[in-house]
């Protein structure tokens, strides 16, 4: 019998410190997949972001820096215009990129900047223990909206992708999940096109993959991929929002 | 600085009128020309808190020594273009400093008497020799004819060199500032 | 040299490090440093570099951040306010390692203060500034034509130190017209960095990071920081000693309070009080051997500062106790005149002891 | 047999994940505990169903498990 299924390369050969059930861990390993099947993994830098992603350069082996949270996107921008050449990513949470960071977000995608942002959002804070996020759904529990997350006070989740969308200088914007095998396939084919989006130089590319977190929102990895399914995917449409004009 | 306290070639000027009358422009001329001739030079425009309603100024020094402060805080010279600028330096000027006023928008007459006042109607002059616009240029030309800190070919060699493209307006503005030096050279001569 | 050029400080700086080398600049708007980025966005193209303007001086800095990780030149300037929105970027490049040259024509605070002279952000420049235990290393010009040889000494510091270096000048220094030189171009190619991101090519991937969570690590590489940038406090003082040596009274005083200071003395000498000026170039590190000369000499010093007595804290510390200090500042965006600093020094000449 | 797969421990952190994926239901959780002090899912097919699909990798977020198939059974390579 032969593999027909391995480690991809790009991946060190290392246990994550994620959390069982996590979704990190098939985004990284997506991630690498596009990165190996497109050769590219000699000419790619990746930005790790801050928060439970921040140590996305323990398991991928390429150029990599880590970013301040919020900022990848500026420093991608950085790294870019020194190197049109390179394929440069972000990999941010929802903090990062719907919080803390949504001008460096908005703006990468409005001034069309050639790279890519990996989204993941996970409607929580899981690096600092369960807080809300922006994306964090109303009535969903956590450990700053106990009783639930309540428009009133706290005001509604954001969808990133519909916003971006809107940019003349995003080309390529898809939202995904890893809920289930079906889902991850279409979550790698996003990620590839991003990628090649970025390679064709055609402007800036998002991908949002809803993701979940078992840990923090306190149910198993199996109830947790159903609630993304049942709930996330409700308030977040998933597909793609822009795909290139030519296509 | 003060007069008698500094040896070799050192004058400083304070120049303010409106925004628009081309004070910054004759100011780095001024300081530009000097510099041509091998001079130190600073050119700083109104930056300070003796910026006020009405008034936009600038300071040059020009010195054959390294200038240390390029801020003047009682100026040998003004040139006032307008009520507002005249209120704010005249007290300032040094005891026989220069005041050279544009009578065309100055209305009152000097109120020191340990000043040398001159009134120029600048804009009247400017009009005559074909730019009204070339009021500023009148009043350089008075005052490098009160110092002689820059000759006039070096003036003239800078605004070519500053002007670039707009040459027509070259010989109008040449003409202001050679109406400006004979307007006070005919005054010294008439008072003398 | 070449020709004399009639230059606005802000423009002097911006073409220096054009001539040093710097092929991108990332920066946001605000007075009274602007023509800084006006020139960049005119020049850089010219030269086959790139001009960023970001949205907020967070993303600049650490659009600088991403470029300096690459290896390339690279600068960003603001002002006061803009300045404290970088100080997170500005720790994150510090620990990183990355070498950068930041401008800050500082203006006065706190708050959103004034668009006029100050120099009261000299604690901030000098002392770390952001969070966490670093230095950035400050070079301080009191006149266009030094504002240009420090910017391009400040990308070899940069370079030699990986470190963030900040030239530190003021509203007047970015405003005022002088004639500056520029030496002609030493070098235009620069030594390969060992560290760099640009694609693991035939090559283990590097990695540019701050976050260190085992606190032996972190302790480590605090301490090597720390041992770089004595190494910096050993070789990188710089300073000029302006008539001091016969001086009664010397003025300690840098930027354009320094050259201000000049004018006063040499009034002060036509007066026959005997005054100098000690001023420091470099703000970090900082010449505390000279001022305790100084003060060893028994000379008075008189520190004069558009600050309420921010260098004045190095100057005591220098000094320690050996002599007295007396201080005069004017802040908020008001420049001390030389009448003034004449009047204060002749106070200071006539206290006794 | 037309396919198998090997299973990591030291990576799996017993998500059960592709336990609920295969469509065989040829995965548990193990009773036993891993060096890393997981329960491990446990790869059981003793009459030979697994078909090499790969739908247990895809959703496993460790990378623990590696996918075997028989081409000549008409696997075909993802």
């Amino acid at each position: 019998m032969e593999v027909v299924y391995e480690r991809p390369k790009s991946l060190f050969p290392v246990a994550t410190h994620y959390c069982p059930g996590c979704g990190h861990g098939i985004i990284h390993r997506l991630v690498a997949e596009v990165i190996d099947e497109l050769e590219i993994r000699e000419k790619t830098v990746a930005v790790a972001p801050v928060g439970c992603a921040v140590l996305l350069y323990n398991y991928l082996d390429v150029d990599c820096y880590e970013a301040a949270h919020g900022r990848a996107p500026a420093i991608a921008t950085g790294c870019k215009r020194v190197h049109p050449d390179l394929v440069v990513f972000t990999y941010q949470g929802d903090g990062d990129f719907a919080a803390i960071g949504t001008a460096e977000a908005i703006h990468v995608a409005a001034r069309g900047e050639k790279i890519t942002t990996v989204f993941v959002n996970n409607a929580i804070y899981g690096m600092t223990a369960g807080q809300m996020a922006p994306t964090t759904l109303i009535g969903q529990k956590s450990t700053t909206t106990p009783a639930g997350r309540k428009p009133e006070t706290a005001g509604f989740p954001i969808r990133m992708c519909e916003i971006v969308a809107t940019l003349p200088g995003a080309a390529y914007v898809a939202r995904v999940s890893v809920s289930s095998p079906k889902n991850v396939v279409q979550a790698k084919k996003a990620i590839r096109k991003a990628f090649e989006t970025q390679m064709r130089g055609l402007g800036y590319s998002l991908v949002e993959v809803l993701s979940q977190c078992p840990t923090n929102w306190h149910m198993t990895p199996f109830e947790s991929v159903k609630w993304v399914d049942e709930k996330m995917a409700l308030y977040y449409p998933l597909g793609e929002f822009k795909v290139p004009k030519e296509e | 600085m003060e007069k008698g306290k500094v040896k070799g070639i050192y004058e400083d000027v304070i120049m303010a009128g409106f925004g628009g009358q081309g004070l910054m422009f004759i100011g780095k001329l001024l300081a530009y020309s000097a510099m041509k001739e091998g001079k130190h030079v600073t050119w700083i425009p109104s930056y300070g808190p003796e910026m006020r309603g009405g008034t936009a100024n600038c300071t040059v020094v020009v010195s054959d020594e390294e200038i240390g402060s390029p801020l003047i805080p009682r100026p040998r010279a003004v040139i006032v273009m307008n009520n507002p600028s005249i209120e704010a330096f005249e007290p300032k000027l040094q005891s026989d400093g220069l005041l050279l006023a544009n009578s065309s928008f100055v209305t009152r007459s000097a109120t020191r008497k340990d000043v040398q006042a001159t009134f120029i109607p600048a804009n009247e002059i400017a009009s005559r020799v074909g730019n009204e616009k070339a009021a500023n240029m009148v009043m350089l030309g008075a005052y490098v004819a009160c110092t002689n800190i820059v000759s006039k070919e070096s003036i003239n060699k800078g605004l070519e060199e500053l002007f670039g493209a707009k040459r027509e307006f070259l010989e109008a503005n040449m003409l202001a500032f050679e109406e400006g030096m004979k307007f006070v050279q005919e005054k010294c001569l008439k008072t003398k | 040299m070449t020709e004399k050029r009639f230059m606005a400080g802000n423009e002097a700086i911006a073409e220096a490090a054009i001539q040093a080398g710097c092929r991108f600049y990332f920066g946001y708007p605000i007075t009274p440093q602007n023509e800084i980025c006006e020139y960049m966005s005119m020049r850089l193209p010219e030269v086959g570099g790139t001009f960023l303007q970001a949205e907020s001086e967070v993303a600049a800095i650490y659009m600088t951040f991403g470029a300096a990780g690459t290896g390339a030149r690279v600068m960003t300037s603001s002002s006061s306010p803009g300045i404290s929105l970088m100080q997170e970027g500005i720790s994150y490049i510090a620990a990183a390692e990355l070498p950068c040259v930041i401008v800050n024509m500082m203006r006065g605070g706190p708050g959103l203060g004034g668009i006029h002279p100050s120099q009261a952000d000299y604690f901030q420049a000098t002392k770390g500034g952001g969070h966490g235990d670093y230095h950035l290393l400050v070079l301080a010009p009191h006149t266009a034509q030094e504002a240009v040889n420090l910017t391009m000494l400040a990308f070899d510091l940069a370079d030699k130190y990986r470190n963030p270096v900040m030239v530190l000048g003021d509203g007047n220094m970015g405003q005022m017209m002088e004639p500056v030189e520029f030496p002609p171009p030493a070098k235009t190619e620069f030594s390969k960095k060992e560290w760099n991101l640009d694609g693991a090519r035939n090559r283990p991937r590097h990695l540019i990071k701050t976050l260190y969570l085992d606190p032996p690590v972190l302790e480590k590489r605090n301490l090597a920081i720390a041992h770089k940038l004595g190494e910096a406090v050993k070789n990188e003082v710089r300073f000029e000693s302006f008539m001091v040596d016969d001086a009664d009274v010397v003025i300690g005083a840098y930027g354009t309070v320094a050259r201000i200071a000049k004018t006063a003395i040499k009034l002060l000498r036509e007066n026959g009080v005997k005054a100098g000026l000690l001023r420091p170039i470099s703000l970090y590190p900082f010449p505390y051997q000279q001022f305790a000369k100084v003060a060893e000499s028994g000379k008075k010093i008189l520190v004069v500062e558009m600050s309420l007595g921010q260098m004045f804290q190095d100057v005591q510390l220098a000094v320690c106790g050996k002599t007295k200090v007396n201080f005069y500042s004017r802040v908020g965006g008001v420049v001390p005149g030389y009448d003034e600093i004449v009047r204060e020094v002749e106070k200071t000449a006539k206290e006794s002891g | 047999m037309t396919g198998k797969i090997v299973i990591n421990e030291d990576f799996c952190k017993g998500c059960a994940l592709c336990v609920n994926a295969c469509p065989q239901k040829l995965l548990k959780t193990a009773k036993h505990v891993s060096k890393t002090s997981y329960h491990p899912a446990e790869f059981v097919d003793a009459e030979g169903k697994c078909t090499g699909c790969g739908l247990c990798a895809l959703i496993c977020p460790d990378v623990a498990i590696q996918v075997f198939r028989d081409r000549k059974a008409g696997g075909e390579k993802k």
